[in-house]
């Protein structure tokens, strides 16, 4: 199976401080695999280095099969990445729509393009607050915003850093159901989750991060065998 | 004294011909938890802006022991007892952890404009502020730059220098947001703790954390009061099942 | 942890003996006077957060009210520094309750403009002797002493640096100096625990405009004139290049700024003959020449290379050498 | 003929129309000035000094090389905006991650050194230039003589201004710009090459600057101050638009110009002061500027 | 008597900013020409210079002043150009007791108020440029006028000491402008002025300013009807502007380069070094350092009293100038020129800016001992 993405040795630093110390990963073209661990364990520091945000990095990184771990940042999404950050990042001097709109194409991208209606008609809130201005969404619709702006772009690799956080139950499940309908329409998924409840019935595969180590990796199969030890891990 | 601490009259806030806040009657009562739950964008955070006036009211009133401080200062509020933590963690990062919580001690010193005076006089307040970070287990970490600090605890520092304070009422944003579930516990308990004797308004997404602690709850929608009760009122009511927790309802008690 | 004020008290038992060693005392009592200046503004840039692009205002208006106190309405020296040192308070307290309300570069850009105002007002105002400057202010005699006698004027210039000195480091290390720096981190936060922050930056400032006075007032008295140079914006510039030269948010960092620029200014000529004569390149006579571009290149430099100024390096690299040597 | 206030209508009409030339002049620096802050969130106090730069290469297109005005109209910004490449290259990239006044303080060192350098080889004293051909003579407009050149510098900054407002509020560039300001590696994230977009801006702004000293150098005299003279009160107009909004620095600049050439007939010894003195009392009453953001 | 076995001349000017080009280097390469012509020597000791920017600031250029006096044991200061500076220099002269002779302030203030036995002010101030000008003018017909005044004290009192003659002279003041210092737009005021039908429209404004005014006067077509009279203006304003804006002008100078054969040859030598024409100023320096060097010369000795006195004593009489400096306030006291800027047409050669209009006399030219404000002069 071709692997969409593929990490070796992954280190990470920001500033003086070594983040992660050698991460491999491996995500199979249109699966879903979801980063868990504790509060500081380096799950957010690798979706970042994978886009080469950190302040610096080494090891190995696979896109499709191209190295990128020498390339700049917007070289890296060009390869069909979208990157959902944990912050949001939605940007005040744009409204609703222009956020919407900002991400260019993606070249590279093999992913499907949603068209804004269908973007809307996902998430209806954004649809009426369309021409308000970024940040004067509420934070649960700035996350929604988040999410949506990268299915427009044609990414078919998206990473999405804890989209469920701050929203309503109501929208935590609209998600799930979108997550679902991405995987199927042949998106690769890396997420990362504090929220098990959500992420636990659309992973295929489950990485648990410590200290910026990875220290457990088995598939939804073996999910159910590992609980024990995913307790532990991560006091659930 | 009557027992409502905080009461507001016909709140509204209209952003450009948008109403976030729509005449909202709320009553906290003394020494409750309150929680002000909703769905995303209904007006919470807006509420507390309102509350602390980091925003100002297109109408309405607010009644903080009867005294109206619809027309105060953030700064005049909060020396009324009325303090905030912020949605995104607010701490003085380059300080230390203990420095942080002497800050808020320091107010009642009255020597806050001394510019000739020397820090012995604060170090006075180190034993109030090492009992405080006790509180939120912090006290070994006391010397830390807050800065250094993992998130979960930044919240807890940002508690403590709350509670530095003294508030009557504390207002608390989304107080366990982006924490592990072992924080989140954590987080929960100590709320429950320092809100004896005083009175805490928060707002929470986490039902688990509601159910838990919050003697009322009021839940917000498209910027108005949709209902309002203890937990098993408010979970039962349909509006609130088809506005805010869906499905979900059912398993609720064992969300997260 | 008690060998601070050991330390300042050798630096300033240094300074009363220089005298002694053949320094040239009004150029010793100039630098203290410039010393005090970038003090006052570190006060505020590394303290408070506030970068001021009109500190010379302050320089200025000081020097003019304290040079008119002294010669036209006879004041004795030290009221007479006094009386600088409140106008240009006073005029801190204006700027301040304009500028203070905008924070980051918009800060620095108002107070530049109203400084810049002031400066106007100078040149047309008939008192301040417009581009002749005002000249020949007696320096009168203070306790029966003439202070005409320039080591006398010394030790009383080298007491009002101590007092101002000291000042700054009491308010750095004040129950208010801990309210600025909370608010310097966090403004939203220090002012939901109910501390006024417009209110302490204002205080601040005005703090920083009146030490910088009591710098422009002494300077008046020491050199017996006051001109525009004090109050045009190029000074304010040239305080803020003395303080990251010299480290900002270091105590003593303005002081090594305010020596190494003076002497930068008086004796860059010099030198330029000086490596003209020793390299042979022709080119370095005219050094002296481009004084303002020397200037630039130094900022330049200090931005990019060295942010933390001398002082500041100084400390970086002692860290350095020492902990290694912790560690063994 | 009607007074206004002791001044004959049609002179104060032509006292409008002069503040509009100068108006022309602060509108275009500080239109490039608020577009440079946004995308690097640096306060170019280098500026005057990229003006200064513009005018002055004016000067020696004709004197060494005889190009004429309109060739160095396109060529001098040009220069300048390369000349702003490398300083964005060399210097200003490695402050971003820094406080903004940094920024500040390594322009303000700029300042110094390019105004030196011009200095050590052209003086203090002024070049002289004058209009090129077909622009020169003036027309009677009834009220008043108005000489061809200063109707082209407003025609020409009017062009400019608006042609800059509409590619960064109209256009999707614009748009990556906006974002670009804020969140700089989000947008590189997205794909964008946001380094380069930065330099780009630079050496833009910087061309606007090059432009109206180009602009400038038959009106003024060319020398190596003219730019730090300006810069100041390119500032206070800054400060009263707010730097908010693009059509903000323009219409400020533009106003301001109108108001100072108004006070230069009823006060003239005020008119030096006339913008501080208007930023004064716009700060007292709204903080952010007249068209500024509340943060 | 030389003390220190050298005879040590120090110039303190303006060598990198607004004022750097009428004086600047090209002053302290006159004043190295003045001692080249006296070999180097004077009273059998060698003579040596040294030179600083005092960058327009008086803090500078006194500490520089001091320093050279106490250190190198300087015997005679020369102050270039800036006022602020040379009254504070002035001071410290005063209190060493060593010859200080300003060349380029124009501040009258220093042979008034301010003066002191040890000062003398050699080239020109702003008293004789506005009785040259003012009454020069009105004389050849200029007969009313209209004022644009740079508003500080400088350009005030220019004004008030023009107004005063050209109402003497017969002349009329219909009226002034007063602008703000680095205005960098003119023409607003112009048109004021212009509507005062005025014959003549005073430049009462320096440096850039008088340039910016004269750029906007020639675009807005005023030269047309009004004649321009700069009152303080050198022959590098004129150079910067070119013939074309400035035909026509009148201004009131110590010294032209082309007006006389003597003069000619040592601004050739100065052209040679320099790559320009010398100004009144940089000539004004050579002058004043040969005067200078002459009478320690004759009498042997650097003390300061009494080459003082020597200098005071002996009349000046070189190319620049023949006149005497004043024995109560030490003003030198010389012919002035009305000067007229000449056409295109009729400048033969570069630089040949200038046709000399009048001469005036040095008495009539500068403040009279009578209406003196010195303290020294005993009434
Ligand atoms: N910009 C930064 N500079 C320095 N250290 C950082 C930075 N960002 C994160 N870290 C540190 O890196 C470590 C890993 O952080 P990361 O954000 O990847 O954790 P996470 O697993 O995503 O946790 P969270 O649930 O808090 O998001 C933490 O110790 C954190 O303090
Ligand atoms: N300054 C503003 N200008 C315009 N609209 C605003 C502004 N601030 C908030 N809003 C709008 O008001 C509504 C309420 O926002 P608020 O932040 O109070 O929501 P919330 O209840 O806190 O939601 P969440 O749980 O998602 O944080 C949202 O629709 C938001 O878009
Ligand atoms: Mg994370
Ligand atoms: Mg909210």
């Amino acid at each position: 199976m071709a692997h969409a993405l593929e990490i070796k040795g992954l280190q990470a630093w920001y500033g003086e401080s070594h983040i992660l110390h050698g991460i491999d990963l491996a995500v199979p073209q249109g699966q879903v695999l979801t980063l868990l661990g504790r509060n500081g364990a380096g799950r957010t520091t690798t979706l970042r280095a994978i886009m080469g945000l950190t302040d610096r990095r080494s090891g190995s990184i696979k896109v499709h099969g191209q190295e990128t771990v020498h390339l700049p940042t917007h070289r890296i999404a060009r390869l069909g990445l979208g990157y959902c950050p944990e912050e949001r990042g939605i940007f005040a001097s744009l409204s609703t729509e222009e956020n919407l709109r900002l991400p260019p194409a993606l070249k590279g991208g093999r992913g499907k393009v949603m068209s804004e209606d269908e973007i809307y008609a996902m998430f209806p809130n954004l649809a009426e607050r369309r021409h308000s201005q970024g940040t004067r969404l509420s934070g649960g619709e700035q996350q929604m915003l988040a999410v949506a702006r990268i299915l427009r772009t044609g990414a078919d690799i998206l990473l999405l850093d804890e989209i469920s956080e701050g929203l309503a139950p109501v929208i935590v499940q609209a998600l799930a159901r979108m997550i679902t309908a991405l995987k199927a329409q042949g998106f690769t998924i890396v997420m990362v989750e504090q929220n098990f409840r959500f992420a636990a019935p659309l992973a295929d595969h489950f990485v648990v991060m410590e200290h910026g180590q990875v220290v457990e990796s088995f598939t939804a199969a073996q999910l159910e065998s590992k609980r024990a030890l995913l307790d532990e891990l991560l006091s659930v | 004294m009557s027992n409502l601490i905080l009461e507001t009259r016909k709140l509204t806030k209209e952003f450009k011909g948008f109403t976030a806040v729509d005449s909202v009657d709320l009553q906290v009562q003394r020494g409750h938890i309150h929680a002000l739950i909703g769905p995303n964008g209904a007006g919470k955070t807006t509420c507390f802006n309102l509350l602390t006036k980091f925003l100002t009211p297109t109408r309405g009133q607010i009644l903080f022991n009867g005294h109206d401080i619809t027309g105060e200062k953030p700064a005049q509020i909060a020396r009324r007892g009325v303090i905030r933590s912020f949605q995104i963690s607010a701490v003085f990062p380059h300080l230390t952890v203990l420095e942080n919580v002497r800050i808020g001690l320091q107010r009642f010193t009255g020597t806050s404009y001394h510019f000739w005076k020397g820090l012995s006089g604060l170090r006075q307040l180190d034993g109030r502020a090492l009992e405080l970070l006790e509180l939120v287990d912090l006290r070994d970490m006391a010397t830390l730059r807050a800065a250094d600090l993992p998130y979960g605890r930044k919240r807890a520092l940002e508690i403590a220098t709350t509670m530095a304070m003294e508030p009557e009422l504390m207002l608390l944003d989304e107080p366990t947001q982006g924490m592990g579930h072992e924080d989140v516990d954590r987080v929960t308990a100590l709320i429950k703790r320092v809100a004896e004797g005083r009175t805490v308004l928060m707002v929470e997404h986490n039902m688990k954390v509601i159910s838990s602690i919050a003697d009322r709850i009021t839940v917000l929608a498209r910027g108005a009061v949709l209902a309002e009760g203890d937990y098993a009122t408010v979970s039962r009511h349909p509006k609130v099942l088809e506005a805010y927790m869906g499905s979900e309802a059912a398993e609720l008690q064992g969300a997260h | 942890m008690n060998k601070k004020p050991l330390g300042y008290a050798a630096l300033f038992i240094a300074i009363a003996l220089l005298p002694f060693l053949g320094v040239y005392p009004i150029f010793a009592m100039k630098v203290m006077c410039y010393a005090l200046f970038a003090c006052a503004f570190n006060l505020l840039i590394g303290f408070t957060g506030l970068l001021s692009f009109g500190h010379a205002a302050f320089l200025g208006a000081a020097a003019y009210a304290a040079g008119h106190a002294l010669k036209v309405w006879g004041f004795p020296p030290l009221l007479g520094i006094a009386f600088g040192t409140l106008m240009a308070a006073l005029a801190g307290l204006v700027f301040g309750l304009l500028a203070i309300r905008r924070s980051g570069i918009y800060f620095s850009m108002i107070t530049l403009a109203l400084a810049q105002m002031l400066f106007f007002y100078f040149l047309q105002a008939p008192f301040t002797g417009g581009e002749d400057g005002l000249q020949s202010v007696p320096r009168g005699s203070f306790l029966g002493i003439n202070l005409e006698n320039d080591n006398a004027l010394y030790y009383l210039v080298l007491a009002i640096f101590v007092f101002g000195f000291w000042l700054i480091y009491r308010t750095v290390h004040s129950p208010f100096g801990q309210v600025l720096t909370s608010i310097r981190e966090n403004e939203a936060r220090a002012t939901s625990l109910g501390y006024d922050a417009a209110r302490f930056k204002l205080m601040a400032f005005v703090l920083s405009a009146g030490l910088a006075g009591l710098a422009g007032a002494t300077k008046t008295l020491v050199l017996g004139f006051a001109t525009l140079t004090d109050a045009i914006w190029t000074t304010s510039g040239l305080v803020i290049l003395m303080t990251l030269v010299g480290g900002m948010g270091t105590m003593v960092g303005p002081i090594v700024g305010a020596l190494v620029i003076i002497a930068l200014e008086n004796k860059i000529g010099d030198l330029g003959q000086w490596l003209a004569g020793v390299t042979g390149i022709q080119w370095f006579t005219g050094l002296g020449e481009s004084v303002s571009l020397v200037t630039g290149l130094i900022f330049i430099l200090c931005v990019l290379a060295f942010r933390r100024g001398l002082v500041g390096e100084a400390g970086a690299l002692w860290e350095r050498l020492r902990k290694p040597a912790n560690a063994r | 003929m009607t007074d206004f206030f002791g001044v004959p209508l049609p002179a104060l009409l032509g006292q409008l129309l002069l503040g509009l030339v100068n108006g022309s002049f602060y509108a275009m620096l500080s239109l490039g000035l608020a577009v440079i802050f946004g995308m690097l969130n640096i306060i170019n106090f280098a500026h005057g000094a990229l003006y200064m730069m513009g005018a002055f290469l004016a000067w020696m297109g004709l004197e060494y090389f005889g190009v004429n005005y309109w060739a160095m109209l396109l060529i001098a910004p040009l220069i300048v905006g390369v000349f702003g490449l490398v300083i964005e290259r060399l210097l200003l990239q490695w402050l971003y991650k820094l406080d903004h006044l940094y920024g500040l303080l390594l322009t303000f060192g700029l300042t110094l050194v390019i105004e030196g350098v011009f200095r050590s080889f052209f003086g203090v004293g002024g070049q002289p230039y004058s209009a090129p051909e077909a622009l020169q003579g003036a027309t009677n407009l009834g009220f008043m003589i108005l000489p061809n050149y200063r109707a082209w510098v407003v025609v020409a900054s009017l062009v400019v201004c608006l042609g800059v407002w509409v590619l960064i509020e109209k256009t999707s560039l614009g748009a990556t710009l906006r974002a670009g300001t804020e969140n700089p590696k989000l947008v590189q994230a997205f794909g964008v090459n946001v380094p380069r977009l930065v330099t780009l801006t630079y050496a833009g702004g910087v061309a606007l600057a090059g432009f109206a000293g180009v602009l400038a150098a038959p009106i003024l005299q060319v020398n190596s101050l003219m730019g730090s003279n300006l810069i100041i009160v390119v500032f206070a107009v800054v400060v009263i638009g707010g730097m908010g909004s693009i059509l903000g620095s323009i219409l400020t600049g533009l106003g301001l110009g109108v108001i100072e050439g108004l006070t230069k007939v009823f006060y003239p010894e005020a008119s030096n002061t006339v913008v501080f003195v208007i930023m004064a009392l716009v700060l007292l009453v709204r903080p952010a500027g007249l068209f500024g953001k509340e943060k | 008597q030389i003390s220190g076995d050298v005879v040590r001349i120090g110039i303190i000017t303006d060598m990198s900013s607004v004022y750097a080009d009428i004086d600047g280097a090209g002053g302290v390469e006159a004043i190295r020409l003045a001692i080249a012509d006296a070999k180097g020597m004077a009273a059998g000791k060698k003579v040596e210079l040294v030179f600083a920017d005092h960058q327009n600031k008086a803090d500078v250029a006194a500490s520089k002043a001091r320093e050279w006096f106490d250190t190198q044991g300087l015997d005679l200061l020369i102050g270039g150009t800036n006022s602020g500076t040379s009254l504070a220099m002035a001071k410290v002269a005063a209190e060493k007791k060593k010859p200080f002779i300003s060349i380029g302030a124009g501040t009258s203030r220093l042979t008034n108020e301010e003066c002191t036995p040890y000062t003398i002010h050699y080239a020109y101030d702003t008293v004789a440029l506005a009785n040259g000008t003012g009454a020069a003018v009105t004389k050849a017909g200029g007969k009313s006028w209209y004022f644009l005044t740079a508003d500080y004290a400088f350009g005030t009192s220019l004004q008030a000491d023009t107004s005063a003659v050209v109402t003497k002279s017969g002349g009329q003041v219909l009226g002034a402008v007063k602008h703000p210092l680095n205005a960098s737009d003119f023409s607003s005021f112009l048109l004021q002025a212009q509507s005062s039908k005025a014959q003549i429209l005073g430049l009462a404004n320096a440096g850039g300013d008088t340039i910016n005014a004269v750029k906007a006067a020639n675009e807005f077509g005023i030269t047309k009807t009004m004649k321009l009279a700069g009152l303080l203006m050198f022959i590098n304003d004129v150079h910067s502007l070119g013939l074309k804006t400035t035909e026509g002008m009148y201004l009131t100078d110590s010294w032209y380069w082309n007006q006389s054969p003597e003069s000619r040859a040592w601004a050739r030598r100065f052209f040679e070094k320099m790559k320009r024409m010398p100004s009144s100023l940089q000539a004004a320096d050579y002058s004043a350092v040969a005067h200078y060097l002459k009478a320690v010369e004759a009498i042997k000795t650097d003390d300061g009293d009494k080459v003082m006195a020597q200098m005071k004593a002996t009349p000046i009489n070189d190319f620049y100038t023949k006149g005497t400096i004043r024995k109560e306030d030490g003003r030198g006291v010389h012919d002035m020129f009305l000067l007229q800027v000449k056409s295109a047409k009729e400048s033969t050669e570069p630089w040949d800016y200038f046709k000399v209009v009048t001469r005036i006399p040095g008495d009539e030219a500068f403040t009279k001992l009578a209406d003196s404000k010195c303290p020294l002069v005993k009434k």
